[in-house]
């Protein structure tokens, strides 16, 4: 149950995080329709991480932090609000800061990509709770791509200004591209015992997938290497970048101020 | 004249008047800037409460909140397609938002300054929208009726929402409940405010009526907001911020005071506590995505032309 | 003393906000001596706050906030870090999100130009605490107004850009001018008493400082209306705009995170 | 030839060059390339601190950051200007820096993950920082030695002040000390590689110790380095995570681990965790500030013919 819960804490982070990026677009797409889709996929990357989150506290309680006393926030709240940047097991790529609408595309596009060779697989974990989150979450991961594919190739096909934005955006988030795939010793228990999926399994499929996309859009492939961790650790190691901490002192601010709140 | 017969002869009826159907100038131009105003509202009203979605304090706070926000893009959605079927683009409405040609309901210019202020915003701003709005969902004009039921069920929904959010803050600490009364005591008044000035300051009222765009005065709506919330506020457990707020057996209705209008005409004026940053933040977001519509447009005309 | 308190927390907010507002420019200016001159403004702000608000505790120490059970933290930083938005009392226009140089520069000038008329009658308060703040403050302020008319001068007679950024800046902060001469009741009760100056005394003095500024610089008086507060309140009486709780977030986060820690 | 053995002479004798001075090619570019790249190290270094000012824990603290953060602006200053009296122009340098054909110190491409860092880089960063840059007060070149005397004075007092925060953190909350190891585990090996490759893997050592501009080698200010620290950490209570470390009677110094070089290299090759951010953030601000220097220029040159 350890391997389980610290399994699905990583999950739940990453939807959690990449879930808080996209809802900062509300009230400021470049249009209403977009508007409304950012929203969703920032909904369904919410409804994900609360089913996670939940899972790991009940596979193993020891996950969720001591809280404040007289606190009676559930525990998909106490992970979410009352953990420190470094407890968070989220990949980097998740918590880069928003850039333009050509950012938004790319972000969506690989994480879901990623994402969704991963799922699939983890539609046969045997754990039932993640088998039933990832056969509800490929459906919903496949809208998120397709809609980002979408943008990504009307981007690159439409004006000189949005094809040069869409290939600096590329190249920005691309040297996070490779962490996504690299097997942390809870995921290779994860994969092991059968409740879960070795990311670098997956990759082929995912690089696959991310090629016709990038061949309808006429994008070659990046030339940038992939950014190196601290000390070789990263985001699954609890090592973020400098945007994880500001985003959860904002994110937890009012949590924290009312420990004992009822919400 | 046959048509303008046929057209009064509709409205007498309570029929609805089709964007194809004939229809008076008139009729036309304050239809428009009456669903232009209400999807403005809509858009501009995505930022009080956008405000908190980064902040919202439980998970399932922020999937209620995301979710009505969204939903509030939505009804903008809707009703700057209603407004389409009158023969002007979305983008002209727009552009008259952000030029400050255009209003938008001045009780977004109030700032959100806690938590509760969703709680708030959906029990009195969407409750007082709802008084508002329910009535024009038998308006004249059929897109703008239809929109209007659509966005009368969710709005409901919201401030079933926004209502049991403070009812949940009452049940928690001191200071929850010191913030709930501090959020209804800042959003009472301006919830008053959302019916527009006194009837005897509302030149247009009489010939919205008459053309079946609006449904009642609003003294008239604002008496029935007032009686519908002093019992859900004593449910709730707070106080309403108005000394003269009784109930009055004769007229089996509560009495109550007015709200500040100077403040009110300040607000319509530009000069509320949020106009600025309000409009700022709209025009900030259209101009920066300006480059991604013009790709759009680009990327269409070439598949078009392939 | 609780008029002393209060009136001493007032002028120590909006030191403390206006600080941390040009601090925010740190490694952001357009050069590295106007990056220097900013962060000195704000620091000698910050200086200022911190004496304020330390007598504002000393004066009648319940306008300090109950601390978390077994916190170390002084008056100044209980005061800063664990007092809510609507416990501050600075003006609103200290807390207003920064914009590009030409605000700052614009915020800059008005601010030390209201403060400095403020403060040169401020040094005779019978309170000795307030008035050695004021003296060595309106060298302070002297400064800040200078290199502030200095760039104002410069702007607007430099391109047709900062111009025009400059117009715009004075525009959009005009309309927070007229607040700093309000008088609130307990700058009232000061001035009475003989501790505090009541801001509408020195309102001629200042417009005819600022006046020497906008005609060096051939700039006309915006022509823009006041903005109206929320119920008739303002920032004096703790009702701010949406940009202080988004600040105090961000400023008080680590505070708040390790109540009882040393620092 | 006379010109050179002057020069030749000038060096030999530990007297410094001015910039009026004759000196050849070589020289003056190995002079621009590392006093450059020592301004652009403190100018970039502004953000990896500058990160927590908006976050310091009392104001006492944020006051001391703030003039920190600060100081490290006026190195960058001196540094231009030492680098200016040499024929290039602080706007080629900064040109050179965000286009990437200049370094900075890799140790900046670390980000700062708790307010501890602000302590580590104090001690051990700005620890690092001296031991290097001590020696440089006596360097062949005037401008530079001169500025470096100013540097190192500001940065003793910064490190003084880093681990005293440290050492206030270590008596406080367990959360506190923990915050304080693991910001130590992070900086340590990244503070051994300030001091440059191994002397055997850095080929210009030899020329820029002829030339008085390095006084020392990468190994020898790496030992200093650690044979200071490791009582210091010992002091604070913190463990310094090399199981390596061990006291050497024999040679009366530290024996210690080799940080991970790899890593080191991928940090100088642009790879490094922030390397993209902190240019882009360099890059950023200098660009938004085109048009205040733009204004600048063009009023001067009105103030000039007017």
């Amino acid at each position: 149950a350890p391997t389980l819960a610290a399994y699905a804490l990583m999950l739940g982070d990453d939807s959690l995080v990449m879930s808080h990026r996209i809802a900062e677009w509300t009230s400021n797409a470049p249009d209403l329709e977009d508007d409304i889709a950012l929203s969703n996929i920032a909904l369904d990357l919410l409804g994900q991480s609360r089913l996670l989150l939940a899972r790991a506290a009940k596979a193993d309680d020891s996950v969720v932090p001591a809280l404040p006393e007289g606190s009676p926030a559930p525990p998909e709240d106490a992970l979410a609000f009352f953990r420190e940047a470094h407890e968070f097991r989220n990949v980097r790529f998740a918590e880069v800061v928003n850039g333009d609408f050509a950012e938004a595309t790319v972000r969506v596009l690989l994480f879901s990509v990623w994402r969704l060779a991963v799922w699939e697989r983890l539609r046969a974990s045997t754990d039932h709770v993640l088998s039933a989150v990832a056969v509800k979450g490929v459906k919903e991961l496949t809208y998120h791509r397709d809609y980002a594919a979408r943008w990504f190739v009307t981007l690159a096909q439409g004006t000189e200004e949005s094809r040069s934005r869409l290939l600096a955006a590329l190249d920005e988030l691309w040297p996070l591209w490779p962490e996504l795939f690299d097997t942390h010793p809870v995921e290779a228990a994860a994969a092991a015992s059968g409740v879960g999926v070795d990311p670098a399994t997956v990759r082929e499929a995912a690089e696959a997938v991310l090629d016709q996309v990038l061949t309808a859009a006429d994008v070659p492939r990046p030339e940038v290497a992939r950014r190196s961790g601290v000390l070789g650790r990263t985001g699954r190691d609890g090592m973020h970048g400098e945007a994880l901490s500001r985003m959860l002192a904002e994110m937890q601010s009012v949590a924290r101020a009312h420990p004992r709140g009822q919400w | 004249a046959d048509l303008e017969s046929h057209f009064e002869a509709t409205i007498a009826r309570n029929d609805r008047i089709e964007p194809r159907d004939w229809m008076p100038d008139g009729y036309r131009r304050t239809l428009v800037r009456q669903i232009a105003q209400h999807a403005h509202s809509e858009i501009i009203g995505m930022q009080p409460e956008g405000n908190w979605i980064s902040r919202a304090p439980s998970l399932r706070r922020k999937a209620i909140l995301l979710a009505k926000v969204q939903d509030e893009a939505g009804h903008g959605l809707y009703l700057y397609s209603a407004a389409e079927t009158l023969g002007v683009s979305r983008l002209e409405l727009t552009e008259m938002l952000i030029s400050g040609r255009q209003k938008y309901s001045s009780i977004f210019n109030y700032p959100t300054l806690s938590y509760a202020d969703v709680g708030s915003i959906g029990w009195l701003v969407d409750g007082a929208a709802i008084c508002n709005q329910v009535p024009l969902c038998r308006t004249s004009f059929g897109p703008y009726g239809r929109a209007m039921i659509r966005v009368c069920k969710e709005e409901s929904f919201h401030q079933r929402q926004g209502y049991e959010l403070l009812t949940t803050m009452m049940r928690g600490t001191d200071e929850q409940r010191a913030m709930v009364q501090e959020s209804v005591d800042r959003f009472w008044w301006p919830a008053l405010m959302m019916f527009g000035p006194p009837d005897a300051d509302s030149p247009n009222t009489a010939q919205s009526m008459a053309w079946g765009i609006k449904r009642n005065t609003n003294d008239e709506l604002r008496q029935k907001f007032v009686d519908m919330s002093v019992p859900q506020a004593e449910a709730l457990g707070v106080t309403l911020p108005d000394p003269d707020l009784a109930w009055n057996d004769e007229r089996a209705h509560y009495d109550f005071g007015q709200p500040d209008w100077d403040e009110f005409m300040q607000g319509v004026k530009g000069n509320g506590p949020c106009n600025a940053q309000r409009l700022a933040h709209r025009r900030r977001a259209h101009e920066d995505g300006a480059w991604v519509r013009a790709a759009a447009t680009a990327f269409a005309t070439k598949e078009a032309t392939a």
